[in-house]
């Protein structure tokens, strides 16, 4: 038996892990990553909950992230396809013209 | 030590089931390219592999030995890492994904630890199988991708494109069968499917022979088989993501291709053939000799071929193996009870190696896609129709209901 | 259908002919647009003569109805609540009646006017808003109405926009109604303060079993009386804020009739008598109103005595008439005030529109001193104004008689200095009947004082003097009802309102019918005096004198807008340029908004470097925005957690 | 120490490893590669808690789907090691202990809270039926679920106009 506390702890250091990723890396598809990163540590978190409580409810909330994560990922890709297309940079710090 | 045999019985067990499972994995996979490569060469009125050992039975033999001991080269500024990885990963995932499928009905115990025939029996092995396969497309990705070569970049694109847009088809093919069924374990599957005993007719390949078309045309470009091989197209890419590897580790590729050809024939079994369901009613007892009615002759055909075998080496071994096989034929015979438990796994593997003969068929037969040609079909066919299946599945099924 | 299911019928219509006349009416003929104007003014007088038979079929039972909700405050309501009672009954049969009849006059008066369409949607607009403001059941759709019809009358007076004097005239109407406004608002306020709402049902209901107030006494009741009689001495020109009506004059000569005449200046008289409940609880209030009445009563008489211009003479008696209303609802007749109010809408539209015949004949020559002799030229006019003088003037058996003797004998028999009202109510019949008659001769006898060449008198189209002999008839008649009470019956029309406004008998008052009867034979003979002074002076043709004296005096009403000017107008223009323009505007209020703007942009420059476009840069904020999120919500269980419950 | 508590701290490390690896990757592609191991000891995770269509869909979707289209991409830009810019010194100064406070707060918050507390340990013999979760689905949640299908349609036809070159 697993205290639901270790879930829950695991979860808050991979969400903290992506937010420094999302801070610290400078290529724009892996802090597109870090994005997914920090989804799945909140997943874990509603697994966790409703495993705990016994109730479906959060694993359904998870069904919808992954879906909402897959759009984002069709979306935000290609946004990045075309940003590298004009750019010729996949560097965020060389996309800062708020426009593609 | 016998308490703690029982005590790491869960441990000990399916280790020793996987090894078995795997050496005869490897084997059937070695002895599959034999017979592509007799199949194939018969197909186009050649003699195919006949120099090493009779009918050059041990022509798989020597192409191990080869891969082994060939130089394994890796190209200048290659990614190391993912170089290296990437054949393992395809290697694993094929096999691994073998480890939920149920090969017969039987379960026994092992030291107080009940297991069945196959290594894993979760509820929902299904699931497993395409987790398994979905993560299947990084090895070859990665191959093209690490070896730093246009080809095999270009094929490295190809199959992961390929690959996820016929991973859609495949999935939503099997869910006109899972609605039938109403789970996702395998093995539940097979039973649902012996009905009342009416055998083939209950059979879900009858109510779901739209899915099955997409599932084994989406099954075959899975695989990345003639006519859907365009990741390996030797003509264009020459030999596409697995250009830039030689011996062990182009022979993992290899592996798991064959290995993944045996997995999928394996599940179009289970899905829509019965698995090891036989296809006769259970009321024709006299069927169970079928296996011994095919072993005696094909043993005295083998026996007397053999007798008359040019080469020395092959009439002193070919006789033999045909005694084995004429021997167990009638040992069948002899031994009803061994005979009634070996029925489902003949049959499941009888269909099995049906489905491998026409992967080889096909092989020999059809010429390949163009790309645009696959991506087209692919979208604009197959995954409609397997969605309009799953649609008239379920209104079918709740006609039924009500 | 049954109207009175559907009051709101009434003042709808009359809206919608001021809307279709307002939007479209631009490029429409006149014959569309007046058309549009009658039929809406003439359907809501088909339809409340219909609610009023249907009224009388129910027997007469108050109708009220609440048709949908304007405002909901807590526990206050003030819905679009109409209600038709006796009172409501005469007053929607007055203004919808004269008003129409006013409608028809105006298609001949106005006929060569410009903005045609925008004259007659400002009169439907005001028939809207007046209707509103009589059959309205709360203080709250009534002051609506109120506001309306003021609305109305200040657009109608700067009709002719053109004219500086005409749009002064209506700013100062406006101004002036503003100031009664005030107090009316502030009554309300107080009504609501005490009894919850503004309800007249409720507020009555609530009133009734409360104790009178003490004569002297200021309490609650008397105080908001007072506030309302002070919106109504804005609305109704009694003294001190008269000044306004005179002005108004500068309007088109129908709306004098209907709004400055009729209708819009009895609202006053009207929302009085509807609150009657508190005023009877007021004594003090109901004797202010009674002595500012009576003074109003003799005051502009006075003036009116000496003005050379007809309307304005006109205007000084309405004024003076309105006195009389209040003086009536004073002294506790307040169906006597209403009855007034009643045959003063006929005859002094009748007068008003005659007058604005003879401007029509004279071709808008408005001076008496420029007249004379028209008698002849244009008979029916003269006799129609000659039918209105007599009524007004009160001689037996026209309205007046009836209405003012009403009055007089109410005064005559109230306690606490009656006898002195009535001697000045009296002093002012005489002088109205003088000014009256003085306007009579100047105008229709006598010497022609005009340049025939230049002027040729003609008698105006049937289509206004219709409406003529129709008012004189009823100016005629208007009084029956009370006929009976003269020979000894009993007076029907107060009869008929007392369920409203209590019968206006005066308890234990031994033989009143004789009483009343030398009564009015006192006031039939005030009214031959002044006829007869009025012949003597001005019967032989006069030219106009120089004025000095007291005659100089009248002739600038007292100097009343001089001195208002000099001690109200002229400091709040001082304040406002030197202090709120100058010192507030400029200084304060402009000085805030740039220095705000100057503010804005400075931190703009400021902010605007963390806008730097870089993605990284974005992320730390949002994750200083989530911090502070986190730290608010889990405050309660980070405390524990983080310093281990040590605050 | 049960052998669930094992498996729980093993796949927990790798999962741990996996997202600092994807930090200290400065390719891409490697990136990504740890993220998979992520994910997939996520799964493991989640099989451990019993949540077994969870756990397969995590690797069906993310581990098939989406990230197998962050490896296209990446190999589609043939994007190199990211060069070491640093334009943005509030990232550089102010990011570390950001990212510490919140993960710190998150932390507390969710494990310091009597309501966590309170929870019974994750019991891994009460599986949740797959039928119990679908069920919730298409009845519960049948207009979010209905939502969802728009939204992937809205994505699908983003997607197409983002990449489709301009001609």
């Amino acid at each position: 038996m697993v205290p639901t506390n270790y879930y829950l702890l695991l979860s808050a250091i991979l969400f903290g892990l992506g937010i420094v990723a999302f801070v610290f890396k400078r290529n724009i598809i892996t802090i597109f990553m870090a994005i997914e990163l920090m989804l799945n540590a909140v997943n874990l978190a509603f697994v966790a909950f409703s495993q705990a409580l016994g109730r479906p409810d959060g694993e359904v909330f998870v069904l919808f992230v992954i879906i909402v994560a897959a759009a984002e990922a069709a979306v935000g890709l290609g946004i990045i396809i075309l940003t590298a297309r004009n750019r010729r940079s996949l560097n965020v710090e060389n996309v800062n013209l708020l426009k593609l | 030590m016998n308490e703690l045999l029982t005590r790491y019985a869960f441990l000990i067990v399916p280790v020793v089931k996987i090894a078995i499972l795997v050496f005869i994995v490897l084997t059937v996979d070695a002895y599959l390219t034999w017979i592509e490569r007799k199949v194939i060469a018969h197909i186009q009125s050649r003699w195919g592999p006949h120099r090493v050992g009779p009918h050059g039975l041990l022509q798989p033999l020597a192409d191990g030995v080869k891969f082994v001991f060939k130089e394994d080269p890796m190209p200048a500024n290659a990614d190391k890492v993912a170089y290296f990885l990437a054949p393992f990963i395809t290697l694993m995932l094929a096999l691994t994904s073998l480890a939920v499928i149920p090969f017969g009905p039987q379960h026994f115990t092992v030291f107080g630890y009940r297991t069945g025939v196959g290594i894993a029996d979760v509820n929902i092995s299904l699931l497993v199988l395409f987790a398994i396969t979905a993560l299947a497309v990084y090895g070859v990705a990665l191959a093209g991708w690490a070896s730093n070569n246009k080809y095999s970049l270009l094929g490295g694109l190809r199959s992961s494109a390929q690959m996820i847009s016929y991973e859609l088809a495949l999935t939503l093919s099997v869910v006109g069968v899972l609605l039938i069924a109403g789970d996702f374990s395998l093995r539940n599957i097979v039973d649902q499917q012996a009905g009342s005993g009416k055998g083939l007719l209950s059979w879900n390949v009858f109510p779901q022979i739209i899915g099955f078309v997409c599932f084994f045309i989406a099954a075959i470009a899975e695989t990345n088989r003639v006519p859907f091989d365009l990741p390996e197209a030797e003509s264009e890419l020459v030999a596409g993501f697995h250009t830039e590897y030689a011996s062990m580790k182009f022979a993992m590729f290899f592996i798991a291709e064959y290995t993944s050809m045996i997995t999928v024939s394996c599940l179009a079994t289970i899905m829509f053939f019965g698995g090891w369901l036989s296809p006769f009613p259970d009321s024709w007892t006299f069927t169970h000799y079928l296996p011994s009615l095919l072993m005696i002759p094909l043993g005295l055909w083998v026996f007397f071929d053999g007798v008359r075998y040019e080469s020395m080496f092959g009439r002193m071994v070919l006789p033999v193996v045909g005694t084995v096989i004429t021997a167990i034929g009638a040992g069948l015979i002899v031994f009803p009870a061994v005979n009634d438990a070996i029925q489902g796994i003949f049959w499941f593997l009888a269909k099995v190696f049906t489905f491998l003969f026409v992967y080889i068929w096909m092989r020999a037969t059809l010429p390949r896609f163009r790309y645009d040609q696959l991506m087209s079909f692919g979208w604009k066919f197959l995954l409609p129709v397997s969605i309009a299946n799953v649609v008239l599945t379920s209104v079918v099924i709740l006609w039924r209901m009500h | 259908m049954p109207i009175l299911e559907h009051l709101w019928i009434i003042p709808l219509l009359p809206l919608l002919g001021s809307a279709i006349n307002g939007l479209l009416g631009w490029k429409w003929p006149n014959k569309i647009v007046h058309s549009v104007a009658l039929s809406a003014t003439g359907l809501s007088f088909l339809c409340a003569v219909e609610a009023v038979r249907e009224f009388v079929a129910n027997g007469q039972q108050t109708f009220r109805r609440e048709f949908f909700d304007w405002i909901v405050a807590g526990n206050f309501r003030a819905g679009y609540d109409l209600q038709f009672d006796q009172l409501t009954v005469v007053m929607v049969l007055v203004v919808t009646g004269v008003g129409f009849l006013i409608h028809i006059y105006s298609t001949g008066y106005m006929a060569h006017e410009e903005g045609y369409y925008r004259f007659f949607c400002y009169l439907n607009l005001f028939m809207f808003f007046m209707l509103t403001l009589i059959l309205a059941a709360n203080y709250v759709l009534l002051f609506v109405g109120w506001e309306g019809v003021g609305l109305c009358s200040y657009l109608l007076v700067g009709f002719y926009f053109l004219k500086k004097s005409a749009t002064n005239a209506g700013n100062k109407a406006f101004i002036v109604n503003r100031i009664g406004d005030f107090g009316f608002m502030l009554g309300m306020f107080l009504l609501f303060r005490t009894f919850h709402t503004l309800d007249f049902t409720a507020i009555f209901a609530r009133a009734g079993p409360l104790p009178s107030e003490a004569m002297g006494q200021f309490g609650v009741l008397t105080v908001a009386c007072i506030l309302l009689f002070v919106g109504a001495t804005g609305k109704s020109a009694q003294i001190p804020l008269y000044v306004w009506l005179p002005d108004a004059m500068e309007g088109p000569t129908p709306v004098s009739a209907l709004i400055h005449a009729a209708t819009m200046v009895t609202a006053g008289v009207y929302v009085v008598a509807r609150s009657h409940v508190l005023y009877l609880h007021a004594p003090t209030a109901m004797y202010i109103v009674a002595i500012i009445g009576c003074a109003t009563a003799f005051f502009a008489a006075t003036i009116g005595l000496v003005q050379s211009d007809i309307k304005k003479v006109l205007a000084y008696s309405t004024v003076s008439q309105l006195g009389y209303m209040f003086l009536g609802c004073g002294v506790g007749a307040f169906s006597a005030g209403i009855f007034h109010l009643m045959t003063h809408a006929f005859f002094k539209a009748l007068l008003f529109l005659s007058a604005g015949s003879v401007i029509h004949a004279m071709g808008g020559e408005q001076d008496m001193w420029k007249m004379g002799g028209l008698a002849s030229k244009i008979k029916i006019t003269f006799w129609c104004m000659l039918f209105g003088t007599i009524a007004i003037t009160g001689f037996f058996p026209f309205a007046a008689f009836f209405s003012k003797d009403a009055i007089l004998f109410a005064a005559f028999n109230s306690e606490n200095g009656g006898k002195a009202l009535y001697a000045v109510g009296l002093l002012a019949a005489v002088l109205t009947s003088f000014y009256m008659f003085r306007l009579i001769w100047l105008t229709f006898f006598g010497a022609k004082r005009y340049d025939e060449h230049h002027v040729h008198v003609h008698e105006s189209p049937l289509n206004m003097t219709i409406p003529l002999m129709i008012l004189a008839f009823l100016s005629l008649t208007g009084g029956w009802f009370a006929l009976p009470a003269l020979l000894g019956g009993k007076d029907y029309f107060s009869e008929f309102l007392a369920p409203v406004l209590g019968s206006g008998e005066i308890a234990g008052l031994e033989n009143a019918h004789n009483l009343e009867l030398t009564l009015s034979g006192v006031a039939m003979l005030a009214a031959i005096i002044g006829l007869v002074v009025a012949w003597r002076m001005y019967a032989k043709d006069v030219k106009e004198g120089k004025s000095e004296g007291l005659h100089k005096l009248l002739y600038n009403k007292y100097y009343v807008d001089e001195l208002y000017h000099a001690v109200v107008v002229g400091p709040l223009i001082w304040i406002s340029r030197n202090v709120l323009w100058k010192v507030v505007d400029v200084g304060v209020i402009d000085g805030t908004v740039n220095g705000i703007a100057s503010g804005t942009t400075a931190a703009g420059d400021t902010v605007r470097r963390q806008q730097s476009g870089n993605t990284r840069s974005y992320a730390v904020w949002v994750l200083v925005g989530a911090l502070l999120v986190f730290a608010i919500i889990f405050w309660p269980i980070l405390r524990p957690a983080l310093f281990g419950g040590v605050w | 120490m049960s052998a669930e508590l094992v498996i729980f701290f093993v796949l927990a490390g790798i999962a741990v490893f996996g997202a600092v690896n994807l930090i200290v990757q400065r390719h891409p592609i490697h990136s990504a590669l740890s993220l998979i191991v992520v994910m997939v000891a996520l799964a493991g995770l989640y099989l451990l808690m019993g949540a077994e269509f969870v756990a397969a869909v995590q690797i069906i979707v993310y581990g098939g789907a989406i990230m197998v289209l962050f490896i296209f991409v990446i190999m589609l830009l043939n994007a190199g090691e990211e060069e070491r810019t640093n334009f943005s010194k509030l990232a550089l100064y102010a990011g570390i202990p950001l990212a510490v406070a919140v993960t710190g707060l998150i932390a507390a918050s969710m494990v310091g809270s009597k309501a966590a507390a309170a929870l019974p340990a994750a019991a891994p013999d009460t599986l949740t039926s797959t039928r119990a979760l679908s069920t919730l689905l298409f009845t519960e949640f049948v207009y979010p679920f209905e939502l969802t299908s728009f939204l992937i349609l809205v994505a699908i036809l983003g997607a197409i106009v983002l990449a489709q070159r301009e001609n």
